[in-house]
């Protein structure tokens, strides 16, 4: 178990503030949190690498906070993998063994497996700039493994890698996860692999943590305004509820279930608020990105289209209604099809279900 | 930049002339004594055993540069603390005092009205006039090179192969000596041969310290004095030759932005 | 880095053993002599003209460095062209190049058995013992410096700047005078300090070219040599001080990276 | 009117390699590109900021292809706006005015029209440093446009500002080109600006046009391959057609109309490939992205999930059927709720109009 208790850890740039959290034994737990959040520096802190100048770190109930890297058994994997560039795989993955009370037969049995389990034993004599970014992820992992850590810090493992083998990677980091007694801590910032692997997980940010829990939970019952952000709802407004409708603004829509505090937030994604053409509340007949529930939806205004902006692959839009401004999304091809553009009016419509209270 | 432009031939003509400004002087000093000259010189005790003084106590520098300031390098290139600029403005000294008064600054604490100085008549140290004298004075002017350039070295390899040789058992001194030192050997060769070539070079606090025993510079200068510009030039060349062959190293070791260096 | 580790302290004890050997015989020469005899030295004619011609020849090597090398910096920073890498390993030749060399081979084209030393004969232009000898080997010495450092200042200002300019009708040297140049003064005068700082501290081939007229280096090692130590230090003391001068204003002015500049 | 006729340029990196393309007179025209295509190579040679080493740029008739770039007429504004940082904005709008024969009253009404349409009457003392993106902008526009150039090279002009500013900028640029004789060429890499702004349009690709013609019928009609990746169709297969249905590798499909060559290509968008979670067909009741073409589509194919790549605001999935490879976008939100992972087997569907043929 690493039990972190109001760590402070002050690099410039990027720090930890009064920082705490508990990560249980053999837990698969994934930290995410935007760049610039603190992610690596914890991982750093955790391993020894920084100096830290408040709270406690203790690791299997021995207090770490001062001791130097090399005692405290945390492996660790950054996203550049660091392998070193003079070293053959081999001596690689044996770097760490001459520092460890491993027998020697142990030792080789120990390689042999793990080489072959990570599916690396046919790159044993070459460099690491001669293998591919898999491969020397796999390599890593193998250093990292063999001097039988308790805990592994994995730094964005996946974000480096070509996306068609993040699949393979993922499926593979889970695997090791359970075959062995190791503890597993990842940072990232793509939820998708965070739901894929942890056990448990949290968001940090600003050097703090945010919420911690079972990443489903963080999902879909974001905690904090900066969660919900995180987790992909653009559209949080501060609200105020009686029974089972809520008011932003001078605009008021009906909720999915009554709500007993008096004020909060709501939250909605930008995928969940549909735009329809026509003021008067018609259909659109294409119906390619689900007019029906502009037609049905129980929450509707007229709005006005104010920004349309590119990110990439889909058009985010804002649309002003009354004070409010909603964010939508739409795919290209949907934009150039109703030839949207800004000044135009619209209606914006989301049904109670999308609207998330905290 | 088009070539049309007559401003472009001003910038043009200005380059000729600052190549003719270089080449021609150093042009003439290598091809003005005849070969059997130049042969000749290489019979000569005197100049052999004054060029190998130099290349020796060049060498000699630049180990001492390794072996106390590989370490320093490392610190400068790995911590930050307060005052880091003044440090390092302090290792670059040495770059800008005037020859002879590094010289004179050097023989100031060797004498015997410095403790220092006291300390070295007692240990049977003698600088003035001694090989040790000019080891000492090339080491003065030739460590900034090797320093500069090593911390360079060092800041270019990632502190994230220490930290993961550390993560897997290694203590500070064993992630340097198996990871760092092993990745810098390029930029120590580096910065051993500016030392070195800095130190070949120096003439000014040598010729204080140390008339005799005679470094190739002093030699040449003694020769000029002496006997005349043609009977200088022969080692002027073979000194510039083993110059050269430094300045070549350095190149190719070195490829990427040499410019301001040496 | 943990300050824990035995090898941190033995870097830190290389680090103590290198400032000593720097700032001992720094320190040990600006005190040795009484603030009397450092006064004194001010009333010396002698001193003052050897000073005031060191600061002079090093002004005009820096001003002529700046007329002529201005405009090859900019078309090395602008252009590629093959053999880059050659003209510019040329222009740093005069850095690797022996000091009393320097004079040796300077001399050697300002003789009567060269053209160049008949020509300047019929203009009556004399190298040897004159002030334009000590400006020639000074700005021969000082001009690397110079180019190399307004070359990256040139290289740091956008081209883009320089093509707008075109495009709304200013020639190639409109644009230069008017964007590029006020962009880079800044560069300019960190070259000019830098060529100035290596004249000023050259003694090799200064002693070569001109025993006398007397810059201040080539006086301190007559004083030394013929009065002693004591006589040599007060002057050096003023040396060094207009050298830290022209240091202190290069690293206020070029506060990036000056690590391995001057 | 700008005539480039077989024009090679060769920066190593950079190049253009035999490009022709016609600009009429006061055309609004974009260039359209993914980055490294040669479209600011293609401006700098029209600028004559680059030697040419083939062909011609002909700008009004006459051969400009030697012209050094102060006779061309030719105004440039760079993405970084390139404003002299060492003079005023006056200064830098009144520095072309002294290499032009301006009559000094003509230029000062000129310069008092010019800042107060653009809005920076107020900032004339200022320097560069202290201005917005937006402001310098504008400032570097007054500069190009006082000297009344024939041409103005716009290089991505709105891509380094923030979201908010660019559609302020995008009004201004079409107001301005409809109220002088310039001829406005734009470059850039987002569609939304090419649709908004062009009179016509042109796909750079490597060096060469690609094609040329209305915003709207690139979009709907891409006549290559690039093109047709480059307009977002992520899903581009060869095929063979007879009458209106079109085979590509072992999958067989309908189309909206009859196609006369018997082989080509046809490409479906990612937003129009629809996955529904039942190999049995059946609708998913949640109903947020369009299941009804699930249902009444004729082209569905049972596959297999075999990636999940992350693209920030939305989920690309591919999905082997037979031998083809589809790739379909997916909001998080959506993908979370229906618990998609890699594995997975699900149908891909999507209707015959969804199909584009080239």
């Amino acid at each position: 178990m690493i039990q972190i208790r109001n760590l402070t850890v002050d690099l410039g740039e990027f720090h930890l503030n009064n920082l705490s959290l508990t990560i249980h034994d053999h837990d698969f737990f994934v930290l995410m949190g935007p760049t610039g959040a603190g992610k690596t520096v914890l991982l750093d802190a955790i391993a020894g690498l920084v100096p830290v100048s408040g709270g406690s770190i203790v690791i299997s109930g021995r207090d770490m906070t001062t001791s130097p890297p090399e005692k405290r058994g945390v492996g660790i994997m950054y996203q550049d993998y660091a392998l070193f560039p003079h070293m053959t795989v081999s001596q690689n993955i044996r770097f760490g063994l001459r520092y460890h009370k491993i027998k020697p037969q142990r030792a080789a049995t120990d390689f042999q497996n793990l080489t072959t389990e990570l599916g690396i034993a046919g790159l044993l004599k070459r460099y690491p700039d001669t293998l591919s970014g898999g491969e020397r992820q796999r390599v890593a992992l193998a250093r990292a493994l063999i001097v039988a850590p308790q805990v592994i810090l994995l730094d964005e493992p996946l974000s480096a890698l070509d996306p068609g083998f993040r699949e393979e990677i993922r499926l593979l980091l889970k695997r090791l996860h359970t075959h062995s007694a190791v503890t597993f801590l990842m940072v990232t910032h793509d939820f998708a692999e965070a739901l894929a692997l942890a056990t448990r997980a949290a968001v940090i940010h600003n050097g703090q943590i945010q919420q911690t829990g079972q990443g489903m939970d963080i999902f879909h019952k974001p905690a904090s305004r900066f969660v919900a952000d995180f987790v992909g709802m653009k559209n949080i407004f501060p609200a105020t509820f009686s029974g089972s409708s809520a008011v932003i603004e001078n605009l008021k829509m009906v909720l999915a279930a009554p709500v007993s505090c008096p004020t909060g937030h709501i939250a909605i994604r930008p995928e969940d608020i549909m735009l329809s053409p026509a003021p008067t509340g018609l259909d659109d007949p294409d119906g390619t990105d689900g007019p029906d529930s502009a037609a049905t939806g129980q929450n509707a205004f007229q709005g006005q289209i104010t920004a349309i902006i590119d990110h990439g692959f889909i058009y985010e839009l804002h649309v002003q209604a009354g004070e409010v401004v909603f964010k939508s999304h739409m795919s290209k091809a949907a934009m150039v099809d109703r030839a949207l553009s800004t000044g135009k009016k619209t209606m914006v419509s989301f049904s109670p279900a999308a609207v998330h209270v905290f | 930049m088009t070539r049309k432009d007559p401003f472009f031939w001003v910038a043009v003509s200005c380059g000729m002339l600052i190549f003719a400004f270089i080449l021609l002087p150093l042009v003439e000093l290598v091809t003005a004594p005849s070969v059997a000259m130049l042969k000749q010189t290489l019979h000569d005790k005197t100049v052999l055993r004054a060029i190998w003084l130099s290349v020796y106590t060049a060498g000699a520098a630049a180990v001492i540069s390794f072996l106390i300031g590989t370490p320093l390098a490392f610190v400068l290139a790995r911590t930050r603390f307060p005052g880091k600029k003044l440090v390092e403005s302090i290792i670059d000294l040495p770059i800008v005092i005037p020859h002879p008064v590094v010289g004179i600054a050097i023989l100031g604490v060797a004498g015997k009205n410095h403790w220092l100085g006291k300390i070295m008549a007692d240990l049977s140290i003698r600088l003035m006039g001694s090989v040790s004298g000019i080891i000492v004075v090339l080491t003065f002017v030739g460590m900034p090179f090797y320093i500069n350039s090593v911390k360079n070295g060092f800041e270019a390899i990632s502190p994230r192969l220490e930290n993961v040789a550390r993560s897997l058992g290694a203590s500070m001194s064993g992630a340097f000596f198996r990871i760092t030192f092993p990745l810098a050997w390029r930029s120590i060769l580096v910065g051993m041969i500016m030392c070195a070539a800095r130190a070949i070079s120096e003439f000014g606090a040598v010729i204080i310290i140390s008339y005799h025993p005679m470094t190739a510079p002093v030699l040449i200068y003694e020769r000029f004095e002496g006997y005349g510009l043609e009977y200088s030039q022969p080692v002027a060349v073979w000194l510039v030759l083993v110059c050269l062959t430094l300045f070549l190293a350095l190149r190719i070791l070195a490829p990427s932005a040499p410019g301001n260096r040496t």
